[in-house]
């Protein structure tokens, strides 16, 4: 079988999925991501959107974050302060899975403006949402994004949701109760911090990718780990499950 | 107390120029038939506040409805971008709009501090962002007794609050189930509220997971069977995907979405 | 999380000499078979805490378990005192009791602040009370934007959170109805904790007004049906008001309470 | 019909609750006047306990704050925090319902020790429980208790809940939003705060009471107000409803 970039970047990250984690959903890719995971190697992966849906289990893939079918399938729902406070904030949750309109190297993450004033931005964006607070108390963060020098730049516009800030230490400095980000999942490879500076490093490449695209495609110097890994083909299992969950309804 | 009226009465009563009002509805049970008759009243000047102001305040900010939005996510779920905001945030059209911006944690906590009555909530949140810096509504607070460094929010609280709901009994109270958010929050945060409801039936039967407003603790109810589409009721009706689909197009272009607002808004029937 | 197990080995393997343990239920669902297993299990030197200490407690100060009690109401519900409880006050029998005393305002928000990861909660509270020249846990906090003094509370973290509840499902997902007082937050806010259910069953229904808490935020489940008595699981028992009457008479007298400890609870076949 | 001083002083407080009240009752002779009151003047009168209950609709009186009949009859039932922090806190509740070990003129109560010393006292009482804000948020506070000079003290040895502190101006000063206590209601009769000094008055007696008996039985000079009214006689209907009422189930 044959795949399409974003076919593997949608497998790379389920399969950074342990069986059992507690993971918080955003829509989109990482939804995808988190179904296709509960579909083939991690069935205990319990779902949590933002909506208040607590181990949600759709037959199809949700195409907003408060679908009925969340709600269905929940083993519970609740009001969305209590998702926030009772669930997310105290550090219940294992993964949290962001997207991002600009990241940089220390995996700080922007969805709010483009452009340097905040008042007058080029690019309006629809701003925080969920996201500061999953970057803030999830036990670690995966990013899931396509690979661009528009998207992963030196320093992000504006700091939406907090990586590593401006280096080692700043998290425990800054207070915030997760480890960060420990993925970035992109459709050329996979990031990953380096232990010693918190900057992310390319450690892994899709089938057929060279690392020097991935360089091309990064606003910063991209440092490339020494073992370089390649990510295993999607599986004809994997593919077959995606497609499916994938078909229109 | 929970007096069932029509539509536009409860508007015209409720809603005034200036007013700070509150749609509220994540993803499911979101009041837009009530933000349409909030633009055919023509209301001006309004402090517009939503976690997630989506199609139908983009209508309302499009309409020309909106002073300010105070808000944590602003997009078309699953599409992409509000037009008419950023039309209205970057090139002051119908009207400039000011932003006061929050995540989500921060706007439900904003909430539930206005539903509890004290002026502020306590949350581990925007630590280390660029949000605190662009508003006056985020500061540190430290704990008596540890010492530690938390951040602190204003409450909020509308002059109105309004829901959708399934339904109401005569009495006017109110039922829901499903995805509520911060149905309760919002009515128990704002001064006045309205709750649409699809339908208003003699006796509320217990069904899981159903939340009940007390009549007392609501203004109006107004029975408005469809109101909250293109979203949904759970058990009524199903989200319309294509509807959202739909806006990207209609609001790209000005002259487009002024011609869907006079067709479609304007010059409707107003839900009674 | 969720591990299915016997009362006699969750409290072996979570409540050691010294812990801090909450039992918890709001008349309704006390897990009193739980805390007569904590005395059979001669545990020590116990931070009780409850909101509504009443016959379980009384019994396990007077067995000899608590070093001291965090409370806002201790008596015996529509009967009148404690005698162990005041007779521990009073004169240290059989172990001097230490009290730290809230009101269940203060006690609910401070198990609030427990389940929420925060280390206070805020309220308006105690002003002009005595309570608060008696404790360190009471302390004013000046909200940032307007000024106002309000009053804040610690967080109330138990190592251990015990709770009766009608169900749960063979994977520890635990279900309960009726009057569900701070059940999910004192389970929350506790580093363990163990759910004792009435039984457990392959599916765990929808039904109104049920409360579930998921599997992984539960340490153990234990099956104890009528685990509850002589409070009440609505559905499956009621409340036997005759016993909270003889708890007077056996209670008042060191004594008629020694002996009913050893017959009715010591000797008493462990729950399995 | 004869009547007890007891059931004179249920009607009596039963008739002080007015039609669509939202009321927190508590357990005992508050929950009694208040199912009277709603069995016989006060159809729509709202019942809410503490345990979360709201808009309870008991056919018998429950013996408990948290019996099973409240969760059964109620128009919802919302956790403990709920109750406090979004129904009583904000000031939604028209009328609480209190009673006292000991009250004083200027109706501060005790319900926590007798005696000087908190850590040594003479009795250990149960304590606060919700008063201390029932006190300070209901839009005002009926007090039901027996009269006695043990009761009605100068200065209560402990201020678990607050009516006038020390006198006028101190329930603002102190930011207590709700208006505090209106009416003690006694077996012998029924006082109310002095409009100028906030001092308990005595307004009114129950039949055959002399005023004489209500001054002996109060621990303060008590002043008895130049109009004196005499309750009404409970009516053959509020009798025969109460004593339904508290007939054994």
């Amino acid at each position: 079988m044959t795949w399409s970039a974003d076919e593997m970047m949608t497998v790379a990250a389920a399969r950074a999925l342990r069986d059992g984690d507690r993971c918080f959903v955003g829509i989109g890719r990482p939804s995808t991501a988190a179904n296709l995971a509960r579909r083939t190697h991690a069935p205990n992966l319990v779902l949590i959107y933002e909506s208040g849906t607590i181990g949600a289990k759709p037959a199809t893939l949700p195409l907003s974050i408060g679908d009925g079918v969340l709600a269905e399938t929940a083993d519970a729902v609740v009001p969305v302060p209590e998702i926030f406070n009772y669930w997310l904030q105290p550090g219940r949750i294992d993964v949290g899975f962001l997207g991002a309109a600009q990241i940089d190297r220390y995996g700080n993450i922007n969805t709010t403006v483009i452009g340097d004033d905040y008042r007058d931005p080029r690019v309006r964006l629809p701003g925080a949402g969920g996201a500061p607070e999953i970057a803030a108390s999830c036990r670690e963060v995966i990013v899931i994004v396509k690979h661009s020098p528009r998207t992963f730049v030196e320093r992000v516009d504006f700091v939406t949701s907090v990586g590593y800030g401006s280096g080692p230490g700043d998290r425990a400095r800054l207070g915030l109760t997760g480890r960060g980000p420990a993925l970035v999942i992109t459709d050329l490879g996979v990031l990953e911090p380096d232990p010693d500076t918190a900057e992310f490093t390319l450690t892994q490449v899709h089938p057929g990718v060279d690392p020097a695209a991935a360089k091309e495609a990064t606003g910063w110097p991209l440092a490339v780990t020494a073992e370089l890994r390649v990510t295993p083909d999607p599986s004809p299992a994997e593919l077959s499950t995606l497609r499916l969950l994938e078909r229109p309804a | 107390m929970g007096v069932i009226a029509s539509l536009p009465e409860a508007i015209a009563e409720l809603v005034r120029d200036g007013a700070t009002v509150a749609l509220e509805g994540f993803t499911h049970l979101i009041p837009v038939a009530a933000g349409h008759e909030i633009i055919r009243q023509g209301r001006r000047d309004l402090t517009l506040v939503r976690m997630t102001p989506d199609i139908v305040y983009d209508e309302m900010i499009g309409a020309g409805c909106a002073r300010k939005l105070i808000f944590s996510w602003a997009g078309n779920p699953g599409v992409g971008s509000l037009h008419r905001f950023r039309d209205a945030v970057r090139h002051g059209w119908p009207a400039p709009l000011e932003i006061e911006e929050h995540s989500h944690a921060g706007m439900a906590n904003r909430y539930v501090a206005g539903a509890t009555g004290l002026p502020f909530a306590v949350l581990r949140g925007y630590v280390g962002t660029d949000l605190p810096a662009q508003t006056t509504t985020i500061k540190p607070i430290t704990c008596p007794f540890t010492g530690e460094v938390l951040t602190a929010v204003p409450a909020l609280n509308p002059d109105v609050g309004i829901v959708h709901a399934q339904r109401a009994d005569r009495a006017g109270n109110v039922q829901m189930w499903g995805i509520t958010g911060v149905h309760k929050e919002v009515v128990l945060a704002s001064r006045h509220s309205l709750v649409t409801v699809e339908e208003i039936v003699d006796h509320l039967d217990p069904r899981p997971g159903a939340v009940i407003l007390p009549s007392w603790a609501v203004t109006f109810v107004a029975e408005v069977p469809g109101g909250a589409h293109p979203s949904y009721a759970m058990g009524y009706s199903e989200r319309d995907n294509d509807y959202y689909q739909a806006w990207d197009a209609i609001s790209r272009d000005r002259e487009a979405f002024s011609a869907w607002l006079r067709e479609r808004v304007l010059s409707g029937v107003p839900a009674t």
